[in-house]
């Protein structure tokens, strides 16, 4: 005998609006049903009214979790389009701000994760603390503190402020010691790894199946990051190194995004470094009129939460067509197949392991 | 009736009325002594929680946010109430102040020092605990009147945790009364004079604790009232007036469940220079605060790893209990 | 931030439909108030109106409740750096029931508006809702696409309005101060 | 590479098991007159991609389903399927984005009115 219960689509852990119909039998998950489209507002169809830049807004309200990582993905879709080449600091500068982005998505899913676990707001207020102070100084880039619009053309719309290196190795290393310590937190209590341990399974030649991707993908041990399969930006000359775990557990997964908050420290550190001289600026937003030097462009970039693919269809002025393959979509359409027979309480824990924003599942 | 101090006898009344006019007058006492608790454990409850999470907490209403219980208190009886369309009107409404009343009735009938009683029954601690563990049963009965689905699932959720935390915590009640060689609430505090039973068996004080926490329904064993699962649990349909009551009867649990701890392990009202009441507040005061610290860093346990720790942990470790303090002091 | 021009009379006549809108939903749910509750309700506000008008004020609980972008400010609101619960705006429940604020924090499509309707209907008098941000406001940048309502205000009514996209947690703050004003009586212009 | 709708399935198939196991996403693209869908399909263990286009007619748009062979592919042909009108043959046709539509409209189409009312798009 089973209980139909109907969660969302306003409920505490549904990460905004996601409406869940599960069947129960006792304390067993018997199938999960995700419904989306809640939020749907019609992105695709809005960017192929607007100018190539006017569609900035729209591309970083996708996933508001990490807007910056969107609008860069579509701005190189577009310079790829368009045949502009990226100036050698912005190179640098970008990924600077891609991987602060990564550290505050990923400390934003920590504190919600906890959340989803039961833990009173604690781990949620220290992780919220923390994203604050990424965002801040993210903000000394652009003058915005979620939606910078801060990207364009070949370059970007500011260069570095001036001292930002310094504060942002000193941001680095308290950050670094405060993911220790957020480690020492959750590892040491053994209820948190009961909750996660072995929940959840995924093994490689599922994870394969369902298409999940991302940290999910490579918490089940397939070894495929953007980043190190097709590098772009600096990553290739700053040696990055993928994290691959096999286990396949909702624990194995917050492994493996813990690991990449560290080595995106990492990262920003050796790329303040290398910081190459000249100028990062891009085009202004009004650009003279260009030759589409690339009618189809396939632009692909990891995103906190997985792999996102661009599929631009170029018009000289506007995109003919944007097509946007977003990670969540993916992880999530996975999730009835993973979630199936678990327990009540594990649902929650898979959804939140997951890390979905519904933003860019509902497009 | 040992009052030490007898309104009706200052009263000039005697017999029967002088006996009820006691029992009541002493009632209104401790009701008062309650929702004074109560109070300040909330209000400690906000600012603990919120140091440990890097926050302030209340502070703008009244000094130090003291007030701010009382503005969320007046507020929430005076919104509206509402029934649900599908519920069973007597036992949802009946659940929480029945509820509310045996969690008062127990405080009532704990004595609070030697001549601050109102009874002191011979089986007085076997009493409270049968009593006790009627709480989640009525739990079960209101999540099932409410007619939602989520409260539904959050009473199947309060018998099953009865079934894991319950057989622990009468072991280790078994042998402090067996140490004590009493079943009276003061015969086990005057059994502590020497050492307290926390000295004694600190196993039997961990299991304890912790198998009252999970009594208390209070985090990390908070799964009938998960919020990040059951949107709410039991209290999902729960109106705002009600709701206070709620607010209340979890407090008052909480003052039960201290005050049970302090008397079983830390010597009730024995302690120097202060009176034997203050000790005793003191004490489970204290208690309290652990609690709302435990809630503050812990994770919500899983409803079958509950079972499994219940079992494999809680009661192994209350008989291993059980055995040494007989080895040791209770042969 | 910037909130819209206050007119008295538009307002009582919006507090009007309000009461009626809530009979009206209270009637069909087949509910009556609790006579005791009531009785003591009535009773306070008899006696010490001021006393219930100051605890409102000051006991604002916002309703667990997020859209989209916006949802990640309110977030914000209630943690560590804003810290709410200084003023006693922190209590997110999940269950509309025992909430009084409804933060509508995001785009609201054709679809979801039944929803937050609902939501709102079972939330209990007195509730307050607040706009926040564009795409609540007027529908934002979403404006023109299918399947958007241009603006909650359309379906619900809206006590504070929050320019912004999205605002920061900051103006949220300042918006609950706003409301706290209209509740205590003491209205801006 | 472009093939005909009639191969697709079998293609797919074989390209799977020839090592393209993962499915990157579907989409579509409309050209006004003719509907392209686009298959990623990516071999995780060479590092490789490839795309398998197949053209349309937008009067009678209809591909077969390919879940058989890709379960993840489930969401991607509801998503197109709904979003461009095109019919995924031998598979339940419940909607997923567009939950309360009754199809007439496929928003993504270039002939999509925007100011057609909402009342007659959805049941």
């Amino acid at each position: 005998m089973s209980t139909r219960i109907n969660i969302g689509p306003v409920h505490p852990s549904t990460h905004g609006v996601l409406r869940l119909l599960v069947d129960i039998d006792g304390d067993r998950v018997e199938s999960v049903e995700p419904h989306v489209g809640l939020l749907h507002r019609g992105v695709e169809k809005l960017v192929e009214n607007r100018a190539y830049m006017q569609n900035m807004p729209y591309m970083e309200k996708l996933d508001y979790v990490a807007p910056l990582s969107y609008a860069e993905a579509y701005v190189s879709a577009v310079e790829h389009a368009l045949g502009i080449e990226v100036k050698a600091r912005a190179v640098y500068v970008r990924t600077v701000l891609l991987e602060l982005q990564r550290i505050a998505s990923h400390l934003l899913w920590l504190g919600v994760m906890a959340n989803d676990l039961g833990q009173f707001y604690t781990v949620f207020m220290w992780a919220f603390r923390d994203r604050d102070k990424v965002l801040r100084l993210m903000e000394e880039t652009s003058g915005a503190r979620m939606f910078h619009v801060s990207m364009r053309l070949g370059g970007l719309q500011h260069d570095l402020p001036k001292g930002f290196e310094d504060r942002c190795h000193e941001l680095l290393t308290y950050l670094e010691k405060q993911v220790d310590k957020y480690r020492n937190f959750l590892e040491k209590n053994s209820v948190f790894v009961e909750r996660m341990q072995g929940v959840g399974l995924l093994d490689k030649e599922r994870a394969i199946a369902l298409g999940v991707t991302g940290p999910v993908l490579r918490a089940s041990g397939v070894n495929y990051d953007v980043r190190s399969n097709n590098p772009y930006y600096a990553y290739d000359a700053l040696g990055f190194e993928p994290q691959v775990r096999s286990g396949g557990d909702c624990l194995t997964r917050y492994d493996v995004r813990m690991m990449e908050i560290e080595e995106s420290i990492r990262i920003v550190r050796e790329a303040l470094n290398a910081l190459p001289e000249g100028s990062a600026l891009g085009m202004p937003i009004r650009f003279a009129l260009q030759a589409v030097q690339e009618r189809v462009s396939v632009v692909k970039r990891e995103m906190p939460r997985g792999e996102c693919m661009m599929y631009l269809v170029a018009d000289p002025q506007q995109p003919y067509r944007l097509h946007v393959r977003s990670p969540s979509f993916a992880n999530l359409s996975a999730l009835s197949e993973i979630a199936k027979g678990c327990k009540t309480a594990d649902l929650f824990a898979i959804l939140g392991s997951l890390d979905i924003v519904m933003g860019e599942v509902d497009r | 009736m040992g009052f030490g101090y007898s309104f009706a006898g200052a009263m000039l009344l005697n017999g029967v009325v002088g006996e009820v006019f006691d029992t009541v007058a002493y009632a209104m006492m401790v009701l008062a002594l309650v929702i004074a608790y109560d109070y300040l454990l909330s209000w400690v409850e906000r600012k603990v929680v919120a140091r440990i999470q890097g926050r302030y907490g209340p502070e703008q209403v009244g000094k130090y946010g003291i007030l701010q219980n009382l503005a969320d208190f007046i507020k929430l009886i005076s919104k509206e109430h509402s029934l649900p369309k599908n519920a069973d009107k007597a036992l949802f409404l009946l659940g929480i102040p029945i509820m509310l009343a045996i969690a008062l009735f127990l405080i009532f009938i704990l004595p609070f020092s030697p001549s601050l009683s109102s009874s002191d029954m011979s089986m007085g601690m076997l009493f409270v605990f049968v009593v006790l563990s009627f709480m989640p049963l009525i739990v079960f009965v209101n999540g099932f009147a409410s007619g939602n689905k989520f409260a539904a699932i959050s009473a199947q959720r309060s018998v099953v945790m009865l079934v894991s935390y319950e057989l622990p915590l009468l072991v280790v009640l078994a042998t402090v009364c067996a140490a004590a060689g009493s079943y009276s609430i003061s015969g086990i505090v005057n059994a502590q004079a020497n050492s307290w039973f926390m000295m004694l068996m600190p196993i039997g004080f961990a299991v304890f604790f912790v198998a009252m926490l999970s009594e208390l329904g209070r985090s990390p064993f908070d799964m009938s009232e998960s919020d990040s699962e059951l949107i709410a649990g039991w209290l999902t349909d729960v109106s705002a007036p009600y709701y206070t009551l709620v607010l209340f009867l979890d407090y008052t649990r909480t003052f039960l469940g201290s005050l049970l701890i302090a008397i079983l392990f830390l010597g009730g009202w024995q302690g120097q220079f202060l009176p034997p009441i203050v000790w005793l507040l003191l004490k489970s005061f204290a208690v309290s605060v652990l609690m709302i610290m435990v809630r503050a860093t812990s994770v919500r346990m899983r409803m079958e790893g509950l079972i499994r720790f219940g079992w494999l942990w809680l009661l192994p470790l209350s008989l291993l209990n059980l055995i040494i303090s007989y080895l040791l002091f209770i042969r | 931030m910037d909130t819209r021009t206050y007119d008295r009379r538009k307002t009582l006549n919006s507090e009007k439909e309000m009461s009626l809108l809530s009979e009206n939903s209270l009637s069909m749910q087949g509910t009556k108030p609790n006579a005791i509750f009531a009785t003591l309700s009535d009773a306070a506000k008899m006696i010490s109106k001021g006393v219930v008008r100051w605890s409102r004020k000051n006991s604002l609980w916002p309703l667990q409740f997020g859209l989209s972008c916006c949802a990640i400010e309110l977030m914000d609101f209630g943690s560590a750096r804003i810290d709410a619960e200084r003023k006693g705006y922190l209590f997110f429940r999940g269950t509309p029931r025992q909430s009084d604020v409804m933060v509508v924090a995001g785009w609201i499509t054709k679809s979801m508006a039944p929803e937050i309707k609902r939501l709102y209907e079972q939330m209990l008098e007195p509730r307050y809702v607040i706009a926040f941000g564009e795409c609540a406001l007027c529908g934002g940048p979403w404006w023109e696409s299918y399947n958007i309502i241009k603006g909650v205000d359309q379906i619900l009514p809206v006590d504070v309005y929050v320019a912004g996209c999205p605002p920061k947690p900051e103006n949220l703050v300042s918006a609950f101060m706003k409301l706290q004003k209209k509740i205590g009586g003491g209205v801006e212009d | 590479m472009k093939i005909e709708r009639v191969d697709l399935a079998a293609r797919l198939n074989e390209m799977r098991k020839q090592g393209y196991t993962y499915l990157v996403g579907i989409t579509a693209v409309d050209y006004v007159n003719h509907l392209e869908i686009i298959y990623f399909v990516r071999d995780l263990a060479k590092n490789t991609e490839d795309s398998i286009n197949v053209d349309l007619d937008p009067s009678d748009a209809w591909v077969p389903t390919i879940t058989p062979h890709f379960k993840s592919a489930d969401w991607y042909e509801r998503e197109v399927g709904e979003m461009f009108g095109i019919e995924i043959r031998g598979r339940r046709t419940d909607r997923l984005l567009l939950e309360k539509w009754n199809g007439k409209a496929a928003p993504l189409r270039k002939n999509f009115n925007w100011n057609e009312p909402y009342e007659t798009m959805i049941d």
